[in-house]
This record gives structure tokens, C-alpha cells and sequence, in this order.
């Protein structure tokens, strides 16, 4: 199956832009499900970013955070082919995690 | 629709840490799915339920307004669930940057961690329950700068 | 959605004002027939409405709670409605030749 | 039937073709030009092609929103899942692209069309379900998650293409082109609403806090990822919530009363691009 991390890393001058989309429930614990039980928590906790083995940006969500989350930021020092890695893990201990060739 | 995470739960998660390290990292040549390190989640800002607590408890102390902060978001969310807002500054030397919506049960929504050589900047989508403040902290020199904005919800994100 | 009330209003106060009279298991049964007759109806002209069956629904639970008085009230209004969209479905017809654009 | 009714009129028309009657005669060359020279009078600022972006044609604080979801859209997801799918061989070895034109690809702007021998309108969705079927398969669900995945992929390999859609010279063709037009302006449902009260006399307007897309070009960005629904929705989603919402109970998805609207309306948006997957609030 597919991964759950869409990522785009693109160079510009010394610059690279980074988005990534997760796909998530990120349930709030505030939403009741049809039968009017409440949906559990179910949210993205932690999400790293690496490049070059050191973390260039790393995002901690609440439930606040929107379904099939969303980010984007750039960082410095990257070059054209290398490696940029992503992983994330939720509330209930699911992980998923990603290395894309930033472009 | 079932998702597919094909991930082992907390609980075997920690096992499979317990066997690699009792076997003294002997097994660097497996390859596991990486995980993000759930421990940096910090529990107790995330669970405040006003705005004032939680940047107390993400910083302990106090935010002062600056336009050095940049918030963009919309005037009219077109849906509460998904409301694009973004967060820049060219203050020096940021370190983090957090979001947070004034009338959500849990105000904070969102802190990131901005080492050096990444850009004071971010973007991202949030769920906003109802009409709401919008707060951008910045942390830049061990201070905390703040910018917010009013964002109006007829349909809010925590509907069914 | 408050958008629009149409005359329906009307139709509602002749149903509950009949319905006046405390009513009996009996009765309860002629006007929910009378109700699914006419929805029936509607169905075949594929112009149901959400309310008619709200209502219908809102009926058969006052009657299996014993409340025949409620139940027969609502049926009468849900037999209204279902008119009432019947009504519609066989003016529109012809009437939606006079929204086109042209 | 009123098909037959209808089949039975327009061949009546069709063979008088009395100026006397052109009021009601049917002619979807001249309907088509005055339903877009509406629209574009209407909104003179709203480039053509841009009548396919529904409410973001209208609303520049709602279009700035849009745009930065559509850096990275939701729907990313449901491209990816419909692309692996057509990939994906059924288990007699056939698969998707075996049962269309040009392997599935690019191929979305003639859908629907009139299929001669049938003798009915062939949406898009029923053509999946029926290859689906024809190989041996169960069919999937109209409104949502795998349909929906699979027409994303295909209006994603055709993005830019311009609707093309044809009423061949068959009087039941036309039959259901009137059909679809007097579903899409019949009152319906307790608000007693057309589908034009909102999409031909009020785009651009508020109803609570969404904006009215515009009926011109409003099938184009199909399927889309709504922030209401929080997933993926397909045209016979669409239309069924349309009916729900002026509290009309919906018909059947792929009802012949659904078909024909999707045919009216996507000739009335003939030349204008296609643009789907979207995402709307």
C-alpha cells in the first residue's frame, strides 16, 4: 500500500522548499460518530523532518490540526538529489515515515 | 474507509525497543520503520483549555504583540475544518513558532520547532470550532513575540 | 436551513386543528394508511420529501409509546405533506418551462 | 415511461419544426448559447475557463484559501489510489482500461454521452460499474471512496480538456437532454427548490456560509474532496446531497433522472475545461 506521507522538497537557490501531506483521520475527540458515540482521539503527535541526519524542522500537532494534515516550511543547506526524511507518529503509537530526493 | 497503516501498535512498538536493546543495538543491519519521537508531543500545553495557560505552559511566560509577526489567515473560514493559516517573521534567530485558536477546547493547535538554517515560517491547516482569535507566537532570542487575528466560522470544524 | 417556508404552514394547522379530537388507536391507523397511500404516491412521481417521512417516523413512535392523540396528529400532517409534494411534482410538469433560460 | 413521452414530443418537433411552435421546440445549439451568454453577462469579470472553479470564480477571500489548498489538495490521495486501481488487473487479468477508449486516459470530457444502442445516457460512474461487472467484478458504491477514487484519476489524466459532449441525431438522445433540463429546473423537496434557484439565480450568494457555484461549468472539477464531507465525493454524491438539502428525498444514484441532468448540464458546459478532481469547502 502506498505510503501515508505525500512530500514535496524543491531546491531554489540556497533555499528548499519543503510541503508534506499526511494522510490522517485526526479525529478531535469532540466529533460523534453516527450511532452518537464519541470518536476517540486519534491525532498525529510528532512529525520530523531530517536532512544530512540532523532535524531541520520538527512539528507537534493537537487535534486541532486538520484531516489529512497539511505543513510547509524551507530550511538552508540543502543540495539537488539529496535525501530528506519524514516520519510522524500518533497518539495511539501509529508511525509512518518516508525519504524522498529533494529536487 | 479502513486505513492502512500497517504499523505495529504503542504497545508492540515498545517490546520491539526492549528486544533492540537488549540485544545491545546488535541489529543495525534491520531495517524498522522509522518513528518520530512521540516523546517530544508535549502533553501538558496541548491539554490547557484557555490561551493564557497554554502559553504559559509552552513558554512560562508572557507574549508581547509585535509586527514583526506576520499571521495570515482568512477573514471568512470557508469551512471550519480546514482553515489555511500561515505564520512568518523576520525577526533573527527563531526558534519555534506556535498557532493557537482562542476559542478551540484546546487552544494550542500547533508549535513547531525551528533549528538553525530553517527559515522563521510556516503553513499549515487548522480546525477551528467557531469564531475565533488567532494567535502566532514567535519565539526569537528566548522572547516571545505574538501577532493574532479574528477569523470568522459559520460552518465550524467540529461538526459531523 | 431557514431559507424558504412555503405555504406549508397553512396545511399544518388544518392537520393539527383535526386532530383536536382525542383520538384512538383507530384513528391512528385510517390516517397513517391515508398518509403512506399518498406518499406512496409521491414516490412513484420520485418527489418524496425529507419532512413527509420525518413526520411519518415522528408518527408510528408516538403510537408505539401509546400516544395515539400525537400520533395521529402527525400522520394527518405527514398525509399534507406528501399532497403537498405531490402537488408540486405535477405543477412543475409544465412550470419549469417558464425558469429556463432563454 | 417519460422518456417515451418525451421521445414521442421531440419527434413531433422534430418532424413539424414549425416556426409556430419555437418557444417550445428543442433545440440544445440555441439553449446552450443563451445558458452561457447568461453566465457570462451576468459575471463579466469571470474569465470563461473559470467558471469550472465554481465558488472561487466568485469569492476572492474564498479563492485564496483554495489556492493555498491546492499547493497540496486533499484529493492527492484519491489520484494516487485511482491510478494504482486502473493499474490494478481484475482477476480474470483484464483491467480498467480495457473497457474505454484510449485506455481510460484523457478521456473524461466526452462523458456522459448517449449511448445509440442502448438507447440511454452512459455516465462515467455506470461505465466503471458495468466494466466492473462485465469482468466478473462486484460494483462499487456510486457516491464515494473507490468510484470516486477512480474518476479522480481520470478527470486528473484530463485536466484542460474541453467538455465534448454530443446529442446525436436520435430522437431518444434529445428525449433525455429535455429529460435532464427539466430535472435541473423543476421545483423540488419542502424548500421547493430547483437545482436553478441556486446555480442559475443566485451563484456568487451566500446560503449560510457557502458560496453558490455557478451552473456553468459546474461538473467540471468532478470529483471533488469537500471540507464538509472531510472526503472524496462523486456527481451522484453531489446530486443526492443537492436533493437532501431542500429536504427532496434523493432518487437513486445513476437514476435515469441523474444521468439526464449530468448530460444537460455537461453540454451546457461543452468547450469549457475539465478540472477534477477540485476541492470545495
Amino acid at each position: 500500500m502506498a505510503s501515508t506521507i505525500r512530500l514535496r522538497a524543491i531546491v531554489s537557490g540556497d533555499t528548499t522548499e519543503v510541503q508534506a501531506l499526511v494522510q490522517h483521520p485526526m479525529d478531535s475527540g469532540f466529533v460523534k460518530d453516527s450511532a452518537g458515540n464519541l470518536i476517540p482521539p486519534h491525532h498525529i503527535e510528532v512529525v520530523e523532518f531530517e536532512h544530512a541526519g540532523k532535524a531541520v524542522f520538527t512539528a507537534l500537532w493537537g487535534p486541532a490540526v486538520s484531516k489529512d494534515p497539511y505543513v510547509k516550511f524551507s530550511f538552508k543547506g540543502a543540495q539537488k538529489g539529496d535525501d530528506l526524511t519524514v516520519s510522524w507518529v500518533d497518539n495511539k503509537g501509529e508511525s509512518d515515515s518516508l525519504v524522498a530526493k529533494i529536487q | 474507509m479502513a486505513k492502512q497503516h500497517n504499523r505495529p501498535d504503542r504497545t508492540r512498538r515498545l517490546i520491539v525497543k526492549a528486544i533492540l536493546a537488549g540485544v545491545g543495538l546488535g541489529l543495525t543491519g534491520w531495517k524498522r520503520a522509522r518513528a518520530a519521537d512521540a516523546s517530544l508531543w508535549l502533553k501538558d500545553a496541548f491539554t490547557q483549555k484557555t490561551e493564557a495557560d497554554a502559553i504559559k505552559a509552552l513558554y512560562g511566560k508572557d507574549a508581547e504583540a509585535s509586527d514583526q509577526v506576520k499571521l495570515d489567515a482568512p477573514e471568512i473560514a470557508e469551512n471550519g475544518a480546514v482553515v489555511p493559516i500561515s505564520v512568518s517573521s523576520a525577526l533573527p534567530d527563531v526558534t519555534s513558532i506556535a498557532i493557537l485558536v482562542s476559542e478551540n477546547p484546546f487552544p494550542l493547535a500547533a508549535t513547531y520547532k525551528i533549528p538553525p538554517g530553517t527559515s522563521g515560517m510556516v503553513a499549515n491547516r487548522l480546525k477551528m470550532a467557531k469564531t475565533s482569535k488567532v494567535v502566532a507566537l514567535v519565539e526569537s532570542g528566548g522572547k516571545i513575540y505574538s501577532a493574532s487575528k479574528e477569523v470568522k466560522v459559520t460552518v465550524g470544524g467540529c461538526g459531523g | 436551513m431557514r431559507l424558504f417556508i412555503p405555504a406549508l404552514g397553512v396545511l399544518w394547522l388544518v392537520a393539527a386543528s383535526a386532530a383536536m379530537a382525542a383520538s384512538t388507536e383507530a384513528d391512528f391507523k385510517s390516517a397513517l394508511a391515508a398518509a403512506e397511500a399518498a406518499e406512496k404516491d409521491a414516490g412513484t412521481l420520485k418527489n418524496q420529501w425529507t419532512t413527509t417521512e420525518q413526520t411519518l417516523a415522528a408518527a408510528r413512535k408516538a403510537a408505539a409509546a401509546g400516544n395515539f392523540e400525537a400520533a395521529t396528529s402527525a400522520a394527518k400532517q405527514a398525509e399534507a405533506l406528501a399532497k403537498a409534494s405531490i402537488a408540486q411534482a405535477k405543477e412543475q410538469q409544465q412550470a419549469w418551462r417558464a425558469a429556463v433560460i432563454r | 415511461m417519460l422518456r417515451a413521452l418525451y421521445a414521442t414530443i421531440a419527434t413531433l418537433f422534430l418532424a413539424l419544426a414549425q416556426p409556430a411552435a419555437a418557444t417550445d421546440a428543442v433545440n440544445p445549439q440555441a439553449d446552450f448559447k443563451a445558458f452561457r451568454d447568461f453566465f457570462t453577462k451576468r459575471f463579466p469579470n469571470v474569465p470563461l475557463n473559470d467558471f469550472v472553479n465554481g465558488p472561487y470564480s466568485m469569492d476572492a477571500d474564498l479563492r485564496k484559501q483554495w489556492v493555498a489548498i491546492e499547493d497540496f489538495p486533499p484529493y492527492e490521495f484519491a489520484v494516487d489510489k485511482g491510478k494504482e486501481m486502473f493499474a490494478t488487473p481484475f482477476k480474470n487479468g483484464k483491467s480498467y482500461g480495457d473497457c474505454f477508449p484510449n485506455k481510460g486516459i484523457g478521456i473524461r470530457q466526452n462523458y456522459p454521452y448517449f449511448d445509440v444502442k442502448r438507447g440511454e445516457v452512459v455516465t462515467l460512474e455506470l461505465a466503471l460499474n458495468r466494466c466492473r461487472e462485465a469482468n466478473g467484478e462486484q460494483p462499487f458504491s456510486y457516491v464515494k471512496d473507490d468510484m470516486a477514487a477512480l474518476t479522480a484519476y481520470m478527470a486528473f489524466t484530463s485536466r484542460g480538456k474541453p467538455f465534448d459532449i454530443k446529442i446525436p441525431n436520435d430522437p431518444r438522445a434529445l428525449a433525455a437532454y429535455v429529460n435532464g433540463e427539466k430535472y435541473f429546473y423543476s421545483r423540488r423537496g419542502q424548500l421547493n427548490f430547483s437545482c436553478a434557484s441556486c446555480h442559475v439565480q443566485s451563484p456568487g450568494e451566500h446560503i449560510r456560509t457557502e458560496v453558490l457555484a455557478p451552473a456553468l461549468g459546474i461538473l467540471a472539477a468532478m470529483p471533488i474532496y469537500r471540507s464538509e464531507w472531510g472526503s472524496m465525493g462523486t456527481i451522484s454524491r453531489r446530486f443526492v446531497t443537492c436533493n437532501s438539502q431542500v429536504r427532496g428525498v434523493p432518487i437513486e444514484p445513476q437514476d435515469e433522472n441523474y444521468r439526464d441532468v449530468e448530460y444537460y448540464l455537461s453540454y451546457m458546459s461543452n468547450g469549457l475545461p475539465i478540472a477534477g478532481p477540485g476541492a470545495r469547502p
